[in-house]
């Protein structure tokens, strides 16, 4: 048997969540550290998901947060490939090293 | 031999097509005999044309070639239309035309300046008989066009044809924009006259010409008259003709004194019709004569490049034609149009002469006692001066003048006042003929000819000479059907004898200054005299005006404008763009984190959006 | 149901903190452990609110396969002291000053937002087991799988790639 | 179906040039030279072939994209036909012209110039007006990257410059085109791009001067008229010498026949109401045209310059509304098509050397290569418009035609022949004439290769000066069925 909590309060944890994770990806220069900074917004959306479907008792919820989980995988694959990429041509983890896109 | 009237133009035309497409490799013999045999059989054919077409007793012949062009109601022919205008032109064209490309064959023999250059000058010499040819013989106004615009060409080409030196171009391409605006004013005359009657055809137009209102009919002979002002070097287009002397000197000979420049005259009295429904154009055509050759006279006394003054003397006769047009005495001036052709030929050949025996020194002061040592230019020479100066009797020049002067005496309006002006040309011309023969042939020698002239350049001078003394005594009634007889004043009239008298007085009085008998350095070197020599030197400052008013603007024009002052409006929006580029690109700042930042923005504005819905 | 809001308080609030010890640590092999006491706390909040299968997978695939992840990269990279210390250097206390104002005012919108939900909202406490996800997962979200899987797929190739030939270069020399 | 048959045969020819680049270098230019060659005897045997009975030489419509009305229609009358061998011939000239300057990529260098041109074939014969804009931006790809990739120095910017300046306009067309259709539309409740569709549409007054002036844009900048002519200089002065060929001789035709095709019948009364302006234009080109020509010290953009100038007289030829000045127009494109092409092939013949396009290098040229200067001396008298040459008779009838309906333009216009002289002259004067340059040591002639494009370009300018009655009579058939003329 599940417990019975507000949506509200659901939503304001997952809201300091992802607002932690976007400090995160603010402050910190180290690419690891941004990219775990990264997970955690992913991970709060999917709690936001998780309260909607509690909300209704539907699978929906849950169906969204098995789809944010599979492009976490994806990024994070993909992502850490590129940090390795750049740890040796910048010799640095240091996001601001990679700004050759700049105008 | 009519039916094979077509091989007038056409021969000079395939003369010019041989020597084209060899591209100069001939031999410099054979190219002599396309070049001058090619116009040599066209003389021919026209004479037996002209013969044939004499005894027919028609008024007119014409052989149509083919269609030209067919848009619409525009159906302009390429027919050759023989009446006697036409073939009295095209008997001076070839004729003459020959005379001067024998004399050419010689005089650019190995010649010193452009050696190569001998198939090249036939061919432009090949080409301009046949454009003038089609001038002459084309029945429609674009036929006429056509040669017009040839003849302004292979002017151009021959005037340029020394072209390693920059002025030379720069004469010949003065040349050329100098008549092409006149050229326009005959174009917009052609509009003019295809829109009031629909055709372009010479004999139909002038049938139709009486529907015409008598205002267009004046702005289409004023049209044509500019055009005309353009060819024949007369005021105010005059400007380009001495310049024009930079051509090799048969060029001068052919082009600028026997044919191409008496092109207005011919086109005038070819389009007689319009002009007698517009006597305020015809008036004009007599003014414009009657200026010009009283300028032209008096610049020529104060030139000392023998070619230069020869070229004021083709000007101010030249205004005589146009008088003799405007006046009404049309058939005098046809005559003086062929003996002045006979004559002024033979002036700038026998020039010729001297100047290649002189190795090319053309000033006259440079010249001097020359007439022992060179008989032939000499007598020439003398012969042609004699019929420019029209010395009584027994002188071609003499009659045609003569005819002139006669009937605008008799002229209804202002008649006495262009017999005046026109007899104070004579007396000028007889003062720098008589000047330019005393200087060049006589007193001491300064230069040492040595004469290199062979039996084909002194047999054009002969046979010219002949025709300049003969041709006068000839009765020119040809024309008398078609442009009223020449009218005869007896010569005891008092105008006549003045018109008689005066030329004479010249010689007098030159013979006088200019031996030095008569001293006039005092009056001639006075502040005042020596303000009006220049004056008179510069073609009274037409070029200086010309030079300030149209020339220098465009140039600084050019100048200011290489840049294109329209594409300043698409440079600036480039810019403009650009400059919002760089503003934008500095957003872009490559870091993560700045982005991320600018999200952050961008999420708290969306979500204050949601929230105030 | 103060039970409830109990059952619910004490994960979220582990959570948080442990979130806010991921952003702040300065070793990244201490704030990997840090996420994965945050994962593991909302897995429980998961199971809480009735999602049991969803709490399975928070802890099989993200404590479990992508931390993993990001400690083999941690090893790759031997981030060892020099990185604490970079660490340090690079995290002044100045530099949280700009990112606070501005996740502040995030939050107070967002808290504005959903206190001002116009409805009591309570969660139905209904459990929602794996059958249910999966009938409705492969039958009107199967185009949603399949878009996954070709994401994946791409992440697939893209990760090989990118680290494949991070490892020929490191052999080059 | 003949038709579709060649755009695809050139589109392939394309294909196999630059495939056949791994053969030989020869092998790309023997590729389109045989491919235009056969293009040439193609549409000269049309040409003696005639036409049917509804004027056309050949003809083919097959649904393409069938709900909005859209047909492959294909269809070649008179004026079509004269463009299409024009196009056909200058393809010739145009590879003979950079037999040898191309150092790189010659498979794919012949692979744009036949793409090009099999984009000018589809504009030329396209009576479905999206796919007649197909074809329009088919031409302009190729195009830009022939200017981009083998350019002279400034390449880039020039490239740019003729793809914004086509392609904005062109969009404008677009947008004409939707409306169009979309008016037509309303009216008779049928979507359907065709031509001859289209040209029965009644449309308001108001909303059609908007809708022709779409057209007219994209026209008048492709042709080019002052004042949307500034790209032509800078695309012609930096292309190679094909390049500049193409161009001049084909491409800006291709915005005089959409005038005379579209423009005009598609909105004849709005034509009508636009006219005087449009002759302004005109003439102002002549003038502009010719005066900034005068004021250029390269050889190309001196030449590019009078091509504006040029045009200028097609301007005012189409738009007197008569037939003298419609048939002047056509003349006109045809003649200009031969001087022009001859020019810029000299240009790129110098530049190829002495390396330099600028006059002030040149100088006394005659002395080196007399071959050279009697060529350039021929076709700057053509381009000057002597009679018994090309451009004379086209600018003649294009002015005869324009002073019977507006004697004041005609007037001020024919002053640009006295322009045309004075560029004309002094572009021979400061290249062939003159003292020779003491910079120029020697410099190779014509060969045989040259002599015998610019013959055959010399007798196509006589041919249409002294008898244009062929290309009167073929384009004639095309200006009576357009039913523009009063």
């Amino acid at each position: 048997m599940a417990i019975e909590v507000p949506v509200e309060h659901v939503l304001l944890v997952a809201a300091a969540l992802f607002l932690l994770g976007l400090l995160g990806v603010l402050v910190r220069r180290n690419i690891i550290f941004l990219l775990m900074s990264l997970e955690v917004m992913m991970n709060s959306a999917g709690l936001a998901f998780i309260a909607a479907g509690a909300k209704w008792g539907a699978p929906d919820g849950q169906i969204m947060f098995m789809l944010i989980l599979a492009l976490a995988a994806a990024e994070v694959a993909v992502a850490l490939g590129l940090v390795l990429q750049i740890s040796r041509r910048f010799d640095t983890l240091d996001v601001d090293a990679a700004s050759e896109l700049n105008g | 031999m009519l039916d094979w009237f077509w091989l007038v133009p056409a021969l000079p035309l395939a003369g010019f097509f041989a020597l084209f497409v060899t591209e100069g490799k001939l031999p410099d013999r054979i190219v002599a005999a396309i070049g001058a045999g090619s116009i040599g059989l066209a003389a021919l054919v026209a004479l037996g044309a002209g013969m044939e077409f004499t005894q027919s007793g028609e008024a007119s012949y014409s052989q149509t070639l083919w269609t030209w062009m067919a848009v619409g109601n525009f159906t302009p022919s390429i027919t050759l239309y023989l009446d006697p205008l036409s073939l009295v032109m095209t008997g001076v064209i070839t004729g003459v035309g020959f005379l001067i490309h024998l004399f050419a064959t010689g005089y650019m023999w190995k010649d010193h300046q452009e050696p190569e250059g001998y198939s090249r000058f036939f061919a432009y010499m090949n080409l301009f008989v046949f454009a003038m040819l089609m001038l002459v013989l084309g029945d429609n106004l674009l036929v006429l066009f056509l040669g017009w615009e040839g003849v302004g060409l292979c002017s151009y080409l021959l005037i340029g044809f020394y072209h390693r030196d920059a002025e030379n171009g720069y004469a010949a391409r003065k040349a050329f924009v100098v008549t092409r605006v006149g050229d326009t004013l005959m174009a917009i005359g052609l509009f003019l006259l295809f829109r009031e009657l629909a055709t372009l055809d010479i004999q139909t137009a002038l049938g139709d010409a009486a529907q015409l209102d008598p205002g267009m009919a004046t702005a289409i002979g004023l049209l044509l008259l500019g055009g005309a002002v353009g060819k024949s070097a007369q005021v105010p287009l005059q400007t380009w003709l001495p310049d024009a002397m930079a051509g090799p000197t048969p060029v001068s000979a052919l082009i600028h004194a026997a044919t191409m420049v008496t092109a207005g005259v011919y086109l005038i009295a070819r389009m007689k019709g319009i002009y007698d429904l517009a006597p305020v154009a015809q008036f004009a055509v007599a003014i414009v004569g009657l200026v010009t050759l009283l300028i032209a006279s008096f610049t020529a006394l104060t030139q000392t490049d023998i070619k230069r003054i020869l070229a004021y003397s083709t000007m101010s006769q030249i205004g005589y034609m146009f008088m003799a047009l405007g006046v009404g005495a049309w058939s005098a001036g046809i005559f003086h149009l062929m003996t002045h052709a006979f004559f002024k030929a033979l002036l700038f050949l026998a020039s010729g002469s001297v100047i290649l025996a002189l190795h090319h020194e053309q000033d006259i002061f440079k010249m001097g006692g020359l007439w022992r040592k060179l008989p032939v230019p000499f007598w020439s020479m003398a012969i042609g001066s004699g019929a420019l100066v029209a010395l009584p009797f027994i002188t071609s020049g003499f009659f045609s003048k003569d005819a002139i002067l006669l009937t605008a005496w008799d002229h209804e309006n202002a008649g006495r006042w262009f017999w005046a002006g026109g007899v104070l040309a004579a007396f000028m011309t007889a003062l720098y003929t008589t000047r330019m023969m005393v200087v060049a042939f006589f007193g001491e020698t300064r230069t040492e000819p040595h004469d290199a002239s062979r039996i084909n350049m002194w047999g054009p001078l002969v046979v010219l000479a002949a025709l300049s003394i003969g041709g006068g005594w000839m009765t020119f009634s040809v024309l008398d059907d078609l442009l009223g007889a020449i009218s005869h004043i007896p010569h005891t009239h008092p105008a006549a004898l003045v018109t008689v008298a005066l030329p004479l007085a010249g010689i007098l009085l030159g013979w006088l200054v200019f031996s030095g008998r008569l001293r006039v350095g005092a009056l001639v070197e006075s502040p005042f005299g020596d303000a009006v020599r220049r004056f008179w030197q510069s073609g009274w400052a037409f070029d200086w005006v010309y030079d300030r008013v149209f020339v220098r603007p465009f140039l600084w024009v050019a100048r200011v404008n290489k840049r294109d002052v329209v594409d300043l409006l698409f440079r600036i929006t480039a810019a403009v763009t650009r400059g919002f580029h760089h503003i934008g690109a500095l957003t872009q700042t490559g870091r993560l984190r700045w982005y991320a930042a600018n999200m952050a923005i961008g999420l708290i504005v969306v979500v204050l959006i949601v929230a105030s819905v | 149901m103060t039970l409830d809001l109990a059952l619910f308080w004490i994960p979220a609030a582990v959570a948080l903190v442990a979130t806010g010890f991921v952003i702040t640590r300065k070793n990244a092999a201490h704030a990997l452990i840090y996420l994965v006491v945050s994962l593991l706390s909302v897995a429980v909040i998961f199971f809480v609110l009735g999602a049991p299968f969803a709490a399975a997978l928070e802890v099989v695939i993200y404590a479990g396969a992508i931390v993993v992840l990001f400690l083999f990269v941690v090893m790759m990279l031997n981030l060892g002291n020099t990185s604490v210390m970079r660490e340090s250097r690079w995290l002044r206390p100045g530099m949280w000053v700009g990112p606070a104002i501005l996740v502040s005012i995030l939050l107070i919108t967002m808290v504005y937002v959903i206190v001002g939900l116009p409805d009591a909202n309570v969660t139905k406490g209904e459990m929602v087991g794996p059958k249910a996800v999966g009938n409705e997962l492969f039958r009107p979200y199967l185009l949603a799988v399949e878009l996954a899987g070709f994401l994946l797929l791409a992440a697939l190739i893209g990760a090989y790639h990118l680290g494949r030939r991070y490892l020929e270069q490191r052999r080059e020399p | 179906m003949i038709l579709f048959v060649v755009i695809l045969a050139l589109l392939a020819a394309g294909v196999v040039a630059w495939a056949s680049e791994r053969l030989s270098k020869d092998a790309p230019r023997l590729v389109s030279i045989v491919a235009f060659g056969a293009g040439l005897v193609w549409s000269a045997a049309l040409w003696l072939d005639g036409a049917d009975a509804g004027g056309l030489y050949a003809a083919m419509d097959w649904p393409w994209i069938g709900r909005f009305g859209i047909h492959l229609t294909l269809e070649m009358d008179g004026l079509s036909l004269l463009m299409v061998a024009l196009t056909m011939f200058l393809g010739i000239v145009a590879v003979v012209s950079s037999w040898d300057e191309i150092e790189a990529g010659h498979g794919f260098f012949q692979f744009n110039i036949l793409w090009v041109m099999a984009g000018v074939v589809g504009v030329f014969t396209a009576m479905d007006l999206l796919l007649f804009f197909f074809f329009w931006e088919v031409m302009l790809i190729p195009m830009y990257l022939l200017i981009a990739i083998w350019g002279h120095e400034e390449k880039a910017y020039a490239s740019m410059k003729f793809f914004l300046f086509t392609q904005i306009s062109g969009l404008l067309m677009l947008f004409a085109i939707l409306a169009l259709v979309y008016v037509h539309h309303g009216a008779t409740g049928e979507i359907t791009f065709s031509y001859k569709a289209l040209l029965e549409a009644e449309i308001e007054p108001r909303i059609a001067i908007w809708l022709m002036l779409g057209f007219f844009v994209a026209f008048a900048t492709k042709l080019p008229s002052v004042p949307v002519h500034t790209w032509l200089p800078d695309a012609h002065t930096q292309a190679p010498t094909a390049g500049s060929v193409i161009l001049a001789g084909i491409l800006l035709k291709t915005g005089a026949y959409g005038i005379i095709r579209f423009a005009v019948p598609l909105f004849p009364e709005a034509s009508a109401d636009f006219a005087i302006w449009a002759m302004l234009l005109g003439t102002v080109s002549i003038l502009y045209g010719g005066a900034m020509a005068f004021s250029q010290s390269d050889f190309k953009r001196l030449v590019a310059y009078s091509s504006i100038a040029h045009m200028g007289f097609i301007l005012l030829g189409v738009y007197a509304f008569n037939e003298l000045g419609m048939q002047g127009a056509i003349v006109t494109m045809v003649a200009h098509g031969f001087s022009t092409a001859a020019l810029f092939m000299m240009a790129g013949a110098i530049q190829q050397r002495l390396h330099t396009r600028e006059m002030s290098q040149m100088g006394g040229l005659w002395k080196h290569a007399p071959r050279m200067g009697t060529m350039t001396l021929f076709f700057v008298i053509a381009s000057v418009g002597i009679p018994g040459l090309g451009n004379f008779v086209g600018e003649f009838l294009a002015l005869l035609g324009a002073f019977q309906q507006n004697w004041v333009m005609a007037v001020v216009a024919t002053a640009g022949i006295v322009v045309a002289a004075v560029y004309g002259l002094y572009l021979m004067q400061r290249s062939f004439q003159g003292t020779p340059n003491p910079d120029v040591a020697s410099m190779r002639d014509f060969g045989l290769r040259e002599m015998s494009v610019m013959a055959a370009m010399m007798a196509g300018l006589v041919w249409v000066g002294v008898y244009p009655q062929p290309v009167l009579e073929l384009s004639n058939a095309t200006i009576q069925t357009l039913g523009i003329l009063p």
